[in-house]
């Protein structure tokens, strides 16, 4: 079970989070041309790396908050968690 | 029915408690203290299951988790538990407990054809027939196949027992009391760290119960006794027998699973069966001693061969004799150390060891016991059918190539 | 207003599970606390009002993770970043709330209705949480607040006094009934007096 | 070949079954092929003996970076269904079956295909109208399906939680009859018995490390076995699917993720059928040795882990209980996870790509096992004619981008937003 820093909570289990996938995809700005590549991109296409990951989870049952995990796929190794607006 | 395998004295029971249990419906004795294996040994049972596909005869290999035979049918408390390792449950007054994969019973199993057949099914035999004609797959054959498996049979009622399941932190989660067990979480625990130390088995020591070993001037089990009733004394450190950690999942998340009632006729109200521990411990210390490996021969799985380990456990825990004319076999030391024991009891043991000239302490004593020793020796094949009483041996050659 | 709670139907006093032949003392005591004020005060991301001046009940909210500040009658919990949960015997709070906290700057919103709370008190608090929450509650004392889990359902603990323990949960009122079950049924080990 | 039957297995006992031939040899390979498949999973066995059975290509080698039948063909509950909605996934999976009735005679290797009949579990009267429509749905396209009724059901699982004010109560289920399990790892031993003595070469312990592609063509791949030519590549490495696209530069609407299972030591024949549980996400059946065979949803985040964490074990259990309480006594033998590409819509993919040459099997999510012969005869055709067959046509790579979605489910991999 993993045990994750929350950045405004600290250390807790697995249970109190929610997945929330890649972080690094970035959605097109709004108010201008979106070409269907674009959308495409965003929406569907991921490169789900082996090795380090950096993924949104909501701390669903504790602050609420979404935050930013960088993890490694294989090995589940938590190197950093960041709040949903720092950069990595 | 006595108990001719029971010593009159030594192991770690309650001469002073008997218990009664039914094997087969038949009744039989034991002592507290007892698992339900060295009660049944201790009574001359040897026979107690059929194996998985040829239905040969299977007895006690082992003397605790690492069991892979002695699988029995439990009823206790009006529910019905399959698959239990009888080296594992301990007994409790009006056990009962009946053998598997066996009809119409563990002595004649109409089964045990497949054994006389064997040769016609090798591993892996079904994936070269049964194909023809088409439907018989499906009419005849598979349902033949599925009958025939199996061990225990579950029961479909619910389960009335309790289950609880509990989180607990800890600094240092240290599974198995034997010796390095012990004096690291004393010293952990010592030093202030918060303590979880799990044993599988009932009583606390592992390997220093059944070693002659001596530490500072007390006995290893006199070192064990105190050491764990300090350890039970210091309100950092949870102590917990009868609890076996069973899974390492991610960032240092271990299960264990205490078994709080099963070696109880009831559970009391109000208390679980067992209990599921999900312990996140900031450092491991798996110190859960080793199982010896069995050396590979002919019929090596008939009733009555076993490990030497396990055979030095029924001695000392239990009081208990696997057999009156011992041979153990064996490539290291540790050999010796149960054929000893066997001396001591006064039976008189052969020893077996592959090796040609080996040289140690333990041997010279064994030696000094005039214990019958023969170097460079193997068993080529064990012989008997649902007991062992006999085996072929033979020299092994000079360059090792033949015996 | 209605006093109706959610935990109306079960929550029946008395003593329940392994509380024979032991001590009243040692005991450990299951009430249902009812008719609490409960608001939420969330801060807009925009805001840039100081915290540090504003007053409710005499008490300053405190934007520091799991922590709780408190009077007779009024808790402040910590319930995430600029986010508060405030629970109060005082009923008529409301209004104080509403001129304190301006709409420009925070979001109020009357949460009364829609929580089931339980409060345990005795030795083996502790004990009864570690059944469901895979929280590091041997971590909290007195004054802190935290949110978690317990089998699967949401709470908030609010940690009222260590000594004695009294630990305050809520939960979301619909959940009222399977986690006050989940809770007893953790405490029947230990013998309870549900108050 | 040797011709594996009964009267060759009592032949060989007389002489100690030593005169077996091998399965399959241990070729080195050779410079070039005619098609490389990438992948000795159960899908590029499969592949490769079609291309060698129905278009007569033998010049074929299958590369693993492993043992054949180490990934998901050996990491599954082999459960066999075609229980779809859709035309695509539905008409796909029923041609599948009857390769699978087959399977044992056409491969003379028996894969104990077992139809034992799958029951998916209704515990609502909203979830038996799904059930209908998905029933009448299958039937359209020729496939068994049977709804049942709470008593119905009664009488084929008794053992089931009929009790009273359990959570979940049954009120029904929808049964395909003709669906039912099969020994995986004969599946894959099969195929690669009969592909190797048609000429295919099975390589095994050897890495692809590279691509060489130019002018928007494939020529070969790079190996820890030194580099090998061929025209025209398959990649058929469910799981692993992203590690090869990157090598590719190719973004693929798939994510890997972990999906764990489990058995529990053999017991007396209980179940005979292949159940799931309705109100969550568990399915369960008993193999012909008696182990009950359990599994659930994925572990919930990307992973290539390939073992499993406890929180989806806890749930699979706690919904196994609820379901079939005689559960709660056994023992677990094994447990393991398999990584597994989960495609955006639930639906996989067979397809060429932009690259001339290359073509793409992928995004199985967890039904790759049962589409193992359905996939490699698709992918075969897709390969030996360069156009997909009518039966994959659905399954395009570039339906994400045109909107032709099959989502079966309508979640894909983003189980995490419900």
């Amino acid at each position: 079970m993993l045990h994750i820093k929350c950045p405004h909570c600290g250390l807790r289990s697995q249970n109190e989070f929610s997945y929330g996938g890649d972080a690094t995809v970035k959605r097109p700005e709004l108010n201008k041309d979106v070409s269907d590549k674009d959308w495409d991109n965003f929406v569907y296409l991921r490169k789900s790396p082996r090795g380090k990951h950096l993924e949104l989870w909501q701390h669903i049952s504790g602050c609420r908050q979404w935050i930013k995990v960088e993890r490694d796929t294989l090995t589940h190794e938590i190197f950093k968690t960041l709040k949903a607006s720092e950069e990595a | 029915m006595s108990e001719h395998f029971r010593l009159d004295k030594g192991g770690l029971i309650n001469r002073s408690k008997k218990i009664s249990f039914k094997f087969n419906g038949k009744k039989y004795f034991g002592y507290e203290g007892d698992t339900l294996a060295s009660a049944l040994i201790a009574n001359g049972v040897h026979l107690v299951g059929r194996s998985f596909k040829y239905h040969r005869p299977r007895g006690f290999f082992g003397a605790g988790v690492d069991e892979p035979y002695a699988i029995v049918q439990m009823n206790r408390n009006n529910e019905v538990d399959p698959n239990v390792r009888a080296t594992e449950q301990e007994l409790f007054e009006g056990l009962e407990a009946k053998s598997v994969n066996c009809w119409p019973n563990v002595d004649f199993d109409i089964g045990a054809i497949n054994n006389f057949l064997g040769k016609f099914f090798p591993a892996g035999f079904y994936y070269k027939t049964f194909m023809w004609p088409k439907s018989f797959w499906y009419k005849i054959y598979e349902p033949i196949i599925r009958k025939a498996a199996g061990f225990g049979a579950a029961s479909i009622k619910h389960d009335k027992e309790r289950y609880e399941h509990k989180y607990e932190y800890c600094d240092l989660l240290i599974t198995g009391s034997g010796p390095s067990g012990l004096a690291s979480a004393y010293a952990a625990a010592q030093n202030g760290a918060k303590v979880i130390l799990a044993e599988d088995k009932s009583r606390f020591g592992g390997s220093l119960l059944t070693s002659e070993v001596t530490i500072g001037n007390q006995s290893g089990q006199e070192w064990a006794e105190k050491i764990i009733t300090e350890l039970k004394s210091m309100p950092n450190v949870v102590v917990k027998n009868r609890s076996q950690v069973f899974g390492y999942y991610d960032h240092n998340m271990l299960v264990m699973s205490e078994r709080i009632s099963d070696h109880l006729p009831k559970s009391e109200k109000y208390i679980p069966k067992q209990r599921l521990w999900y312990i996140r411990a900031k450092e491991v210390i798996i110190s859960s001693g080793s199982i010896e490996r069995p050396l590979v021969f002919g019929n090596n799985d008939i009733p009555g061969v076993m490990l030497s380990s396990a055979a030095k456990e029924y001695l000392k825990i239990y009081g208990v004799l696997v057999g009156k004319k011992p041979l153990v076999f064996t490539n290291n030391d540790s050999g010796y150390e149960t054929a000893i024991e066997f001396k001591k009891n006064g039976i008189d043991p052969i020893i077996l060891d592959t090796r040609k000239d080996p040289n140690s302490e333990i041997i010279k004593e064994a030696k000094d016991l005039n214990i019958n020793i023969k170097l460079s020796y193997v068993v080529v094949a064990a012989k008997g059918y649902k007991k062992v009483n006999s085996a072929d041996i033979a020299k092994i050659s000079e360059d090792k190539k033949k015996y | 207003m209605t006093s109706l709670s959610a935990l109306n139907h079960i929550h029946k006093s008395g003593f329940f599970g392994n509380y024979e032949n032991k001590n009243e003392e040692n005991l450990l005591k299951i009430s249902e606390i009812k008719n609490f004020f409960i608001v939420q005060i969330v801060q807009y991301k925009n805001s840039s009002i100081l915290i540090d001046n504003l007053n409710i009940d005499n008490l300053k909210l405190k934007n520091q993770p799991l922590t709780v500040v408190s009077n007779n009658d009024t808790r402040i919990l910590w319930n995430g970043p600029k986010n508060w949960i405030l629970v109060s015997k005082k009923k008529d709070l409301l209004d104080e709330i509403l001129t304190v906290f301006k709409e420009t700057d925070f979001a109020v919103t009357d949460l009364s209705h829609s929580r089931s709370i339980i409060e345990i008190e005795g030795n083996m608090v502790y004990e009864v949480l570690k059944k469901g929450s895979p929280l590091d509650i041997s971590k909290l004392k007195s004054g802190d607040s935290a949110n978690t889990v317990y089998n699967g359902i949401t709470i908030t603990l609010d940690f009222i006094s260590n000594k004695p323990n009294i630990i305050r949960i809520f939960c979301l009122r619909s959940f009222g009934e399977s986690f006050y079950h989940s809770i007893t049924d953790a405490s029947l080990e230990f013998g309870y007096k549900c108050l | 070949m040797q011709k594996y039957s009964v009267f060759s297995l009592i032949k060989n006992a007389f002489k100690d079954h030593k005169d077996w031939e091998v399965a399959w040899k241990d070729p080195t390979p050779k410079t070039e092929y005619d098609v490389i498949i990438i992948g000795g999973g159960g899908h590029g066995l499969a592949t490769a003996y079609y291309l060698a059975k129905e278009h007569n290509i033998t010049k074929v080698a299958i590369i693993e970076k492993g043992w054949i039948g180490g990934g998901n063909v050996g990491r599954n509950t082999t459960i066999i269904r075609s229980n779809y909605m859709h035309d695509e996934n539905g008409l796909f999976s029923e041609f599948g079956m009857n390769l699978w009735r087959n399977m044992s005679q056409d491969l003379n290797f028996n894969v104990m295909f077992s139809p034992r009949g799958i029951i998916n579990l209704a515990h609502s009267d909203a979830q038996m109208n799904v059930y209908s429509r998905r029933g009448n749905s299958m039937r359209l396209n020729g496939i068994d399906a049977v709804l049942l009724n709470r008593d119905e059901v009664r009488e084929i699982i008794p053992m089931a939680d009929f009790s009273e004010n359990v959570r979940f109560p049954i009120f029904g289920g929808l049964m395909q009859p003709s669906a039912g399990t099969a020994r995986h790892d004969a599946v894959a031993w099969g195929y690669a018995r009969q592909a190797d003595s048609m000429g295919v070469d099975i390589i095994q312990n050897c890495e692809v490390t590279g691509f060489d592609v130019s002018n928007g063509k494939i020529l070969g791949i790079r190996t820890s076995k030194g580099e090998i030519k061929a025209k025209k590549i398959g990649l058929c490495v469910a799981g692993s699917t992203n590690i090869l696209a990157e090598k590719l530069n190719m973004t693929l609407p798939i994510e890997t993720h972990l999906l764990q299972a489990c058995v529990s030591e053999p017991i007396k024949p209980i179940l005979d059928n292949v159940v799931t549980f309705g109100a969550g996400h568990f399915y369960c059946s008993q193999s012909d040795k008696g182990e009950m065979v359990m599994g659930g949803d994925l572990d919930g985040y990307n992973s290539y882990a390939q073992r499993g964490n406890l929180p989806t074990l806890q749930h699979v259990l706690t919904e196994g209980i609820a379901m079939f309480p005689f559960l709660s006594k056994l023992k677990m033998l094994r447990t393991w996870g398999g990584i597994m590409d989960m495609s955006m819509d639930g639906s996989p993919i067979i397809d060429k790509t932009h690259i001339e040459g290359l073509y793409l099997n992928c995004g199985w999510c967890y039904g790759g096992f049962k589409a193992t012969p359905a996939s490699g005869w698709t992918f075969a055709h897709t390969i030996a004619q360069d156009r997909p067959h009518e039966l994959n046509a659905g399954y395009s790579l570039n339906r994400f981008n045109t909107g032709h979605l099959i989502d079966e489910k309508g979640l894909g991999t983003k189980t995490w937003i419900s």
